[in-house]
């Protein structure tokens, strides 16, 4: 993990300081909100229960890319983050209906 | 870093595997698919780890090794994925059709172990 | 020059002669035989032609290149002994031609037969004209084969079969061993050249490897020669016609054994082992068969236990290490073939005309066949030694030689007594055989009535038995120079004094004549009323059947044991033989950083940083591995959660990738495990149900646990060993790597700025290349392995979910059938449909900018192929295919093919396959336009790809379309297509 | 026009996402934009959808404005619900609405708005009977609930749709 | 025409995609057209790689490797492909194998299941691919390309017993090619290349740190290889699943362990040779004793089989030790004579499958087992032998075909004379005698030994089985239904058979070539020149 | 603390602020929501929570993106606008899909806790009683 060199003092800038305390608690949160939704994952009880886990976990995900994106001043998250809003439902979906049919496609 | 995404090929290639010597197709199938992300992983830090430095190349910046990442591990890990995900395809119908043909979802075809 | 063509001759004219009669129709007897016989008689002749170089005592030898790097060149050499041998391969091979022209059955497939004789003559020929000791046993195996062919020529019979396959089992083996100890001999000499080998005598008699690869030469020409304890295929032999069986063990197939030993006799006689191996041996048969013999019922069998015996003592002279031994052994040899052939060929006379070789019900036959009776006297007479015939001379030549001391031990003490037991035996069969079959009270209920057989017939055995006479009579003026020129080629300078006179006064070995010959008179005398008896086999050895013994080892060794050793130490079993891969793959690991020492792996952990450790990633990962634990353990009976789970994982991986500046790969990733979880879904349909309540109610078995723990602890091993593998890797230095031509070229020669793009398109597309196509593969095996599949009988009803709505809706009379689903569906339908072209649209975003940005013709082309898929979902499967046409297979084609032709386009400009081109376009209002030949080559990845994979899901989910739904026909009125 | 534009709307709507994708409004960006709007229409047509029609644009905005005060005014609720389960007042619990838009279109985008909303979430619904079955995390008083679906969502958007 | 000749080298590989792709385009009705085509792609490869094979054998030994820059990168960092006498052999022997396992096929099997011809070309894909390429993760994208056809290969034509084989050959297989990513990654982060030369060039100079995880990435490299090469204890899936497979389909997979054998060959003699520094000889005793067991492995399956397939199949595994051990040998001797022996052992093994489709075609499933048990009563009936029962019964053309047909086989796999199995097994063990390979004392000469009695045996079982097998099938007359052959189906197996006999013919000249072979191999740097005429520019990314 | 990129430095205060709120109120609003999955006690009542995050938590955070991408490049930055679409539009989807599932799986099993829990008593034994008559039929 290498970052770009940082300068050797670093005059104090509190608005820098700020976002940069603010970006490590939200990743914080979402991280623990990934906790969460997969403890759902993982302990269900339900099928239904694992697959609302999942999904949350999609979400917080994407989000996570989102503060991340933002962390590292660059856009090269978004083509992911755009396809989980777009595509990462479909796996529900697909499981959703396997648990209401018994059968994904009919 | 770097010990994260250890342990996280440990983790990943230890489930996989163990799934991988199960008796029933599915779990194998599992492992399978755990297996192939750890080897991704595996690949893609043999380009070793750095963040922010997507090989991308920008006007003007760098297109340097030692500021951007190893393009050449990713190439790699973009096939396998591709590589991978046909295999499991394949693998899917396959038990599939022994499931069909013998009755059984054991790896045998007949039911041996447990 | 006419010496080495006469050569050739010899050695092709049989093979030759071969392939022309195999082809002949199989009922052109005549011809067969004409033709065989014209190919016997020129190689007699042309033997014959060598007599004069030969009493020169020149060595004729020729060679052809074959295989001169390895010491192998096809070398044809005549000598004394060998054209003594060949001579008697060439005359008494001519002489059986002529008797089986008479023998065999006009229904029998003859020119089968000559086929195989000739070529069997012409491997003799081979054997014995061999100039190279590898080139021997190359011939001396073809013998065995064609001997092999010859016994089971008869093959409908069950004996003839076995017969055969004893024999070339035997002989085989045998042979191999040959070629093992050849190859030392060749390895001590440092050539296999015959000539270089007999001039080495001293070095290999001296050599390490000297006693192992006598053991092994033995081991081949004891077999071979059917000495003892290898003598029980011999008899078995006997199924085969009787010219094979007068040809084959008198004066070929089992001489070629003795003949070896006479060969290598300068190189490997004289020692301790050789004498007590070759002699011990010798003597054995030489008692053992003789016993036998005389107790036989069969006519063939006595001769065979005869030949056995003979053998015997041809072997046990050339153990006794004396020059004198050979002489007489070759002498022997000599004599052997002439009596015993006519004696085969009698005993099949004999055969054909009474249709029986039982000696029980032979009798008095003088009386019908007197001519044939006389012959047959005469040739036994031979058998038995009896003065003034061949036999007798080399007997004596033998007694004379066992008086003489060789090794002082008890051993040679008895040896003159007990070759004159053996030779009293040998009188007894010999009487046996004579006053058996032709005197006594005329036969009863012979198959056919006995008359003499056609003169034709009787001629090879009254030549025979003539030249047994001449030689009886005149050694000196006979066989006297032959058997020099043949003595004199082996032995060379240490060619003794002997004398072939029939007279040498009285001494010892007279003295043991008459003995022999009294004593074998009253031996027949003794037995003949046990014999009479009709008991089948000897006293003592009866129920030591040497075949029995052989089938069991043979079963045992080559069966039993072979399939529990395959059982043990192999498996058909899959979970095995992962644990092994997986088990040997660890082990190659560690033991190679095992041996290199391990140090710098631990440095690497010494300096364990946790500098850039990232709270929120550690996060994120200690829920994937979580994930990645739980759908291992929860795979077996939630297959739903697992499947779940295993996204979870996949997801971590995703971001990992985006968290490490790898975009490509986070896109793909999450597109391929979006289309992953739908495939695995539609495959989870065909799958039994498992429940645990149901499958885990019986107690775990000790060793499925013992099992479990075992794969637990090498799961744990292989992770931790990757884990620690790729850590001290990754926190190594980065090595000077190719990647950063990459870096630099990408833009200014690949014309793009996303760098991994341009490494799948243009660097390395050759790789990307060869990655569609194992995509096309898999989705055509898909395919093909679909449109046979036939699910389980418990799942081709439809699923319960399914029945139960159904007649949920059926029970409802305010509901229509199918109404469930309809109103299930009814709104993400509208929205999925609505997200095709939404979809399609980021799909031809990801393809157009991955040339400079994350995307590229991969990743658009599972974005595409799940906008297909989700309609698919949405609506079922027929709705949509009345509607949209994807024909997937030819999508991979056109992109297979795109991609392959934009590849040689480069042809057209001289450049090498894949090599790219781009340019900007200047278009009047658009601007500059990027066209490079690698976006056509990521449109033929893109279009490939929609195939492939649309064809893999599609494919899957048409089963269920196929397979027969019972209330499918209720459901007529659907709504699942609108509302 | 119809022919060209088999689907205005779904083509207005690739044409926004092409440029802001791009993030570019550069001619070659248009003209590409226009082109994939053509197509994706085409590809409705492909799947025999008829497009919906769209009145009222003032409605939608007004809708839309509302949407976005209920889903925040229910994200601060549920969030309370979580946080703090004593807090709630009424019971989870399913319930069923009587509704009168029967347009396809008009009952997506009130199932969205509905799903959308932290606290209910659309369950199913029946076009035989005109039942909806939604699920609310607080319910208190049902008839609050079908009258804010009814007078808030429904009435504007049978308004738009139909 | 300059041009083609230029590109001649990549058509092994860019012809059958062209042809496997457009035959997709083509409805799956028009099958005669597409047999045609495939046939056709198939003769132009052989010619083509009879044109490369003189090519590479040009006058001097060493001068005459050819490599082909793909994209016009220079090498290492484009992949390349290369051309030497190797490679050249391999390419041969493949188009002679496919075109006589498609030509068989035409009697019915491509009639089996759906894209069979394309499966097929995709399988010389990848195939030629491996044979030709110079880059390590190229050869990965090959084996991918050959495994996966040979997937859909060994399924095609269905039923239970392919499948359940084809899903042991699969998963065993997937396992395998996970092992060589990882190998191949790690072997890239500690060396920065994946070009095989590049590498040879690299190894001599890492550190002691890089160097162990080369290694250990070679290793498990290793292992991946060795599963394809068939080695015990990591071959169990072979037999069934060549057994299982249609006749064709194991007809050209025995030249499927020859890729595995092909790339331990090339990589341990480029990577691993005497100027490997430290690294030299690296893995040799592993080849050589688990050669050794795998012969042993195979001769005791060879025995102990009871259908005439899987017979074939433990003779692969037999050849497959043989080549291994020959290859841990590690002289140049011995290379000769493996090369030779690899040839004759594909061409005899192929031949064999081909065969054994017919045979068992006309034959009642249990006589197999009935062949041993019919062994272990044995017979007491000589009574039966007279004169009037003595009478052969009319052996139609197709048994006499047939039964010469599996002598020949028997012959060649036994390694017996006449034909050229004798000879290869001869020149193997010559090499290995050779003093100049083992040395006289020490372990070495017992292991020198205990590997040609290994060789002896080997032959010696294969004779015994086929003995048993042969006669049951041949002699019995429990066995009397003449099975229907086809033309093709004769001339495909006559191709091959005769092609033994001209390599025991010609064993001289063809002995010469394999040793001017193993020379170039043994001393790679005429490979090392060809791939990087700067002499490993890596150095510097400019050039 | 972590590393950020060094480029937020030019970041003028407010726009710096404003990120860090959102930033921190989207997360915020996407835990409590998750944490709402954990503790709320039926699935019907859990499916409410990860809404937070879908709709306000997303929002917040992709409006801190906009803001921050726009004052860095000097551009407007609004392609996040489609990720917002996007997700209101499938999640939603996914939602119904799995709501209505999980009360058929609910009504099947009776479980008394769902209105109409049951109803599918008659249905199932209207199965059974026809896969017993084809199972005979088949037999005979
Ligand atoms: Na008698
Ligand atoms: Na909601």
């Amino acid at each position: 993990m290498r970052f770009l060199p940082l300068p050797p003092a670093r005059p104090l800038d509190m608005p820098f300081l700020v976002l940069d305390w603010s970006l490590f608690i939200a990743q914080l949160f979402l991280g623990l909100a990934m906790a969460c939704a997969a403890y759902r994952l993982i302990f269900g009880p339900r099928a239904q229960d694992r697959i609302l886990g999942l999904d949350t976990f999609y979400v917080n995900a994407m989000l996570l890319l989102l503060t991340y994106g933002i962390r590292i001043a660059s856009a090269t998250y978004f083509e992911v983050a755009l396809i989980i809003a777009l595509l990462g439902f479909v796996g529900t979906a697909a499981l959703s209906k396997f648990l209401m049919r018994g059968e994904v496609i009919e | 870093m770097e010990i994260i995404i250890a342990v996280a090929i440990g983790v990943l290639t230890g489930s996989g595997l163990w799934l991988l010597l199960r008796p029933r197709t599915f779990q194998v199938i599992i492992g399978l698919a755990l297996i192939s992300y750890a080897t991704n992983l595996f690949i893609f830090g043999m380009g070793r780890l750095r963040s922010n430095a997507p090989p991308i190349l920008e006007p003007g910046g760098s297109s340097d090794l030692a500021t951007l990442a190893d393009p050449l591990p990713q190439a790699l890990v973009l096939t396998a994925i591709v590589i991978s995900f046909a295999m499991t395809a394949l693998f899917l119908v396959v038990l599939l059709a022994s499931r069909g043909l013998t009755g059984t979802d054991h790896v045998d075809g007949r039911e041996t172990d447990l | 020059m006419w010496d080495e063509a006469r050569l050739f001759l010899l050695i092709c004219l049989p093979f030759l002669g071969s392939v022309v009669v195999a082809s002949l129709p199989r009922d052109a007897r005549d011809a067969a035989c004409l033709l065989t016989g014209l190919v016997a008689l020129t190689c007699t002749l042309v033997i014959a032609s060598f007599y004069s170089t030969m009493s020169e005592g020149t060595v004729v030898s020729t060679t052809i290149e074959w295989l001169p790097t390895i010491g192998l060149n096809f070398i044809l050499r005549l000598d004394g002994f060998a054209w003594i041998m060949a001579g008697l391969v060439g005359l008494i091979g001519f002489l059986v031609v002529v008797y089986a022209r008479y023998y065999m059955s006009p229904e029998d497939p003859v020119p089968r037969f000559f086929s195989f004789f000739l070529s069997f003559f012409g491997a003799m020929l081979g054997v014995v004209l061999s100039g190279n000791l590898i080139q021997m046993v190359f011939f001396w195996e073809l013998t065995s084969l064609f001997s092999f062919l010859l016994i089971g020529y008869w093959s409908h019979n069950p004996g003839a079969r076995e017969g055969a396959r004893m024999a070339l089992t035997v002989t085989g083996i045998g042979g191999l061993c040959l070629l093992a100890g050849v190859l030392i001999l060749g390895h001590i000499v440092g050539s296999y050249d015959l000539d270089k080998v007999l001039a080495a005598g001293d070095k290999i008699r001296s050599d390490s490897l000297y006693r192992p690869a006598l053991v092994l030469i033995l081991l081949g020409a004891l077999t071979k020669s059917a000495q003892f304890p290898f003598h029980f295929w011999l008899p078995h032999a006997m199924a085969a016609p009787t010219p094979v069986s007068a040809y084959l063990h008198s004066a070929t197939m089992v001489k070629v054994g003795v003949f070896l030993m006479a060969r290598l006799w300068p190189v490997l006689a004289g020692t301790e082992p050789w004498f007590w191996i070759v002699g011990g041996a010798g003597v054995c048969t030489l008692l053992l068969g003789a016993y036998i013999a005389i107790f036989q019922q069969d006519l063939k069998g006595l001769l065979a236990y005869s030949t056995i015996s003979h053998l015997g003592l041809i072997t046990l002279m050339l153990g006794l290490g004396s020059p004198l031994g050979v002489v007489a052994a070759v002498f022997h040899l000599l004599n052997h073939a002439i009596f015993k052939a006519s004696l085969f060929m009698a005993a099949g006379i004999i055969d054909h005309e009474t249709g029986s070789r039982d000696l029980r019900r032979l009798s008095g036959l003088i009386r019908y066949m007197p001519i044939t009776a006389t012959l047959a006297m005469v040739a036994g007479a031979a058998m038995a030694g009896v003065p003034l015939l061949n036999g007798f001379l080399s007997k004596e030549m033998f007694f004379a030689e066992t008086i003489v001391e060789h090794v002082d031990s008890v051993f040679d003490e008895a040896l003159p007594f007990l070759a004159v037991v053996a030779s009293m035996f040998s009188v007894a069969y010999s009487l046996r055989f004579i006053l058996g079959v032709f005197f006594g009270p005329p036969p009863v209920g012979l198959p056919r009535k006995p008359h003499e057989p056609p003169h034709w017939m009787r001629f090879p055995m009254e030549f025979l038995v003539l030249l047994c006479l001449l030689i009886g009579i005149f050694p000196t003026f006979t066989i006297g120079p032959i058997l020099h020129i043949g003595v004199s080629a082996i032995l060379g300078d240490r060619l003794p004094y002997y004398s072939l006179a029939i007279w040498h006064g009285f001494n010892y070995p007279l003295l043991m004549s008459i003995i022999a010959m009294i004593g074998g008179i009253l031996v027949y005398l003794l037995l003949r009323g046990y014999l009479a008896q009709g008991e089948e086999g000897p006293p003592l050895l009866r129920g030591l059947k040497g075949q029995r013994i052989f089938e069991r080892i043979m079963v045992t060794v080559s069966w039993k044991w072979a399939r529990q050793l395959e059982a043990l130490f192999g498996t058909r079993r899959l979970q095995p033989q992962l644990r092994l891969l997986v088990f040997m793959a660890l082990a190659a690991a560690t033991l190679t950083l095992y041996f290199d020492g391990f140090g710098p792996l631990w440095l690497s952990f010494a300096g364990l940083d946790l500098h850039g450790f990232d709270t929120a990633f550690a996060l994120m990962w200690l829920v994937g591995i979580c994930c990645a634990v739980g759908a291992a353990s929860e795979a077996k009976y939630h297959r739903l959660a697992a499947l779940a789970m295993l996204g979870g994982a996949g997801l971590a991986t995703c971001i990992t990738f985006v968290w490490l500046s790898a975009p490509d790969l986070a896109l793909t990733q999450l597109l391929v495990e979006i289309v992953t979880t739908v495939l695995l879904l539609l495959g989870l349909r065909w799958m039994p149900k498992r429940i645990k309540e149901v499958d885990a109610l019986t107690p775990v078995p000790l060793n499925v646990r013992a099992r479990r723990a075992w794969d637990l602890v090498v799961a744990i091993a292989a992770g931790t060993g990757i884990a620690m593998l790729s850590y001290a890797v990754m926190t190594q230095p980065m090595p000077d790597s190719i990647s950063s031509f990459f870096l630099e070229r990408a833009y200014s020669e690949g014309g793009g700025t996303n760098v991994v793009n341009v490494i799948l398109v243009d660097f390395r597309g050759f790789d990307t290349l060869g990655e569609i196509t194992v995509l096309a593969i898999v989705a055509l095996t898909v395919f093909a392995l679909l449109r046979r599949f036939r699910p389980a009988p418990e799942s081709m009803a439809m699923p319960e979910q399914q029945q139960l709505q159904i007649a949920y809706d059926d029970a409802h009379p305010d509901r229509n059938v199918g109404q469930t689903v309809a109103e299930y569906m009814a709104i993400p339908r509208l929205i999925m449909l609505w997200l095709f072209p939404v979809i399609a649209v980021v799909a031809v975003y990801l393809l157009m900018r991955g040339h400079d940005l994350p995307g590229g013709g991969f990743a658009a082309g599972v974005a595409m192929s799940i906008s297909f898929i989700l309609q698919y979902m949405a609506s079922d499967t027929r709705w949509v295919e009345d509607r949209l046409r994807i024909l997937p297979v030819r999508w991979m084609g056109i992109g297979l093919l795109a991609a392959t032709c934009t590849g040689l386009g480069a042809w057209l400009f001289d450049y090498p396959f894949l090599t790219s081109h781009f340019q900007y376009l200047e278009l009047p209002v658009l601007g500059k336009i990027p066209m490079a030949s690698a976006l056509l080559f990521d449109l033929g990845v893109y279009s490939l790809v929609v195939g492939a994979t649309v064809l893999m899901l599609i494919a899957i989910a048409h089963q269920s379309i196929r397979t027969p739904k019972l209330p499918r026909k209720k459901l007529a009125a659907s709504t699942t297509g609108g509302q | 026009m119809r022919r060209i534009l088999p689907h205005p709307l779904m083509s207005l709507a690739i044409f926004v996402m092409w440029l802001l994708l791009n993030q570019s409004v550069s001619p070659a960006a248009l003209t590409f934009a226009a082109v994939l709007a053509l197509g994706g229409g085409w590809m409705m047509t492909t799947l025999e959808q008829t497009g919906p029609r769209i009145r009222r644009p003032w409605t939608i905005i007004k809708l839309a404005g509302i949407i976005f005060i209920d889903i925040v005014h229910s994200n601060i609720a549920v969030a309370k619900i979580i946080l703090r389960p004593s807090s709630r007042r009424g019971a989870p619990g399913f319930m069923a609405v009587p509704l009168d838009i029967r347009n396809p279109y008009g009952l997506a985008t009130l199932a969205i708005v509905i799903t959308s909303t932290p606290g209910t979430i659309w369950t199913n619904f029946s076009y035989s009977s005109g039942m909806l079955l939604i699920h609310v995390l607080d319910l208190q008083e049902e008839q609050l609930w079908i009258d804010t679906i009814k007078n808030r969502y429904e009435r504007r958007l049978m308004e738009i749709f139909e | 025409m300059t041009v083609l000749a230029d590109h001649l080298i990549i058509l092994p590989i860019v012809l059958p995609l062209l042809a496997g792709a457009f035959l997709l385009l083509l409805d799956d009705r028009r099958r005669p057209v597409k047999a045609a085509l495939t046939i056709l792609v198939a003769i132009a490869l052989l010619v083509i790689a009879v044109t490369l094979l003189f090519r590479a054998s040009g006058s001097t030994a060493l001068a005459e490797t050819v490599s082909y820059r793909l994209g016009d990168w220079p090498a290492p960092f484009g992949i390349v492909l290369v051309l030497d006498r190797l490679s050249a052999v391999m390419l041969v022997l493949t188009s002679i194998l496919a075109l006589a396992a498609l030509v068989f096929s035409l009697a019915r099997w491509h009639r089996a299941g759906p894209h069979f011809h394309t499966l097929f070309l995709f399988l010389l894909v990848g195939l030629n691919g491996a044979f030709l390429t110079g880059d390590l993760f190229n050869l990965f994208v090959f084996f991918e390309v050959l495994l996966a056809a040979s997937y859909g290969l060994v399924l095609h034509g269905m039923g239970v017993v392919r499948v359940k084989a084809g899903l042991h050959y699969i998963v065993v297989n997937l396992a395998a090619s996970t092992l060589f990513l990882i190998g191949v990654s790690l072997i890239y982060g500690v060396t920065g290349t994946l070009n095989m030369a590049d590498l040879a060039t690299r190894i001599p100079g890492l550190n002691d740190t890089d160097r162990m995880f080369m290694e250990a990435g070679a290793a498990i490299l290793g292992v991946a290889f060795l599963v394809k090469a068939g080695m015990w204890p990591l071959s169990f899936w072979l037999p069934t699943a060549y057994a299982a497979a249609s006749a064709p389909v194991a007809a050209i997979f025995s030249i499927m362990t020859k890729v595995g054998v092909y790339i331990i060959l090339r990589l341990s003699l480029l990577l691993f040779g005497p100027g490997a520094g430290e690294s030299a000889h690296f893995g040799s005793e592993v080849l050589l004793y688990g050669g050794m067991a795998t012969i042993a492995f195979g001769l005791v399956g060879v025995l102990a089989t009871q259908t005439m397939s899987r017979l074939a199949g433990y003779s692969v595994l037999v050849s497959s030790g043989t080549l291994l051990a020959a290859i841990g040998v590690g002289n140049a001797a011995a290379t000769s004579g493996a090369l030779f022996y690899l040839v004759n052992s594909t061409l005899a093994v192929a031949a064999f499958f081909l065969l054994t489709e017919l045979v068992e075609r006309g034959r009642d499933p249990g006589a197999d087992v009935l062949a041993v048990t019919m062994e272990a009563f044995g017979y007491t009936d000589e009574d039966d032998i007279t004169e009037e029962v003595e009478v052969g019964e009319r052996i139609p053309t197709i048994l006499a075909f047939l039964g010469g047909s599996f002598v020949a086989c028997a012959l060649l796999l036994a390694g017996l004379p006449p034909l050229s199995g004798f000879l290869a097994k001869f020149a193997l063990m010559s090499a290995i005698m050779d003093p100049a390979g083992f040395g006289t004392g020490g372990p070495q000469f017992v292991v020198t030994w205990v590997l040609i009695a290994l060789l002896i045996l080997s032959g010696l079982s294969a004779m015994l089985a086929m003995t048993r097998i042969g006669i049951q099938t041949f002699w019995s007359p429990l066995e009397i239904a003449v099975p229907g052959v086809r033309g093709v189906e004769v001339v495909a197996v006559s191709f091959l058979l005769l092609l033994c006999v001209a390599l025991t013919m010609a064993a001289g000249p063809v002995l010469d070539f394999m040793e001017d072979t193993a020379m170039s191999l043994h001393a790679p740097a005429a490979y090392i020149d060809s791939v990087l005429p700067n002499g490993g520019a890596s150095r510097g990314a400019t050039p | 603390m972590i590393d950020i990129d060094l480029a937020l430095k030019d970041l003028p205060a407010w726009a710096a602020y404003l990120t860090a709120a959102m930033v921190f109120i989207g997360a915020l609003l996407s835990l409590i929501g998750a944490i709402g999955l954990v503790r709320l006690k039926s699935f019907y009542e859990r499916v409410h929570a990860p809404t937070l995050g879908a709709t306000l938590g997303t929002g917040f955070i992709l409006v801190a993106s906009m803001i921050c991408f726009t004052v860095l490049r000097g551009r407007l930055s609004v392609h996040e606008i489609l990720i917002a679409v996007f997700l209101t539009i499938t999640t939603p989807v996914a939602m119904m899909l799995l709501v209505r599932a999980a009360l058929y799986r609910d009504r099947v099993e009776n479980n008394r806790e769902v209105p109409g829990a049951g109803k599918y008593k008659k249905a199932e034994a209207a199965v059974r009683s026809q896969a017993g008559e084809s199972e005979t039929a088949d037999r005979t």
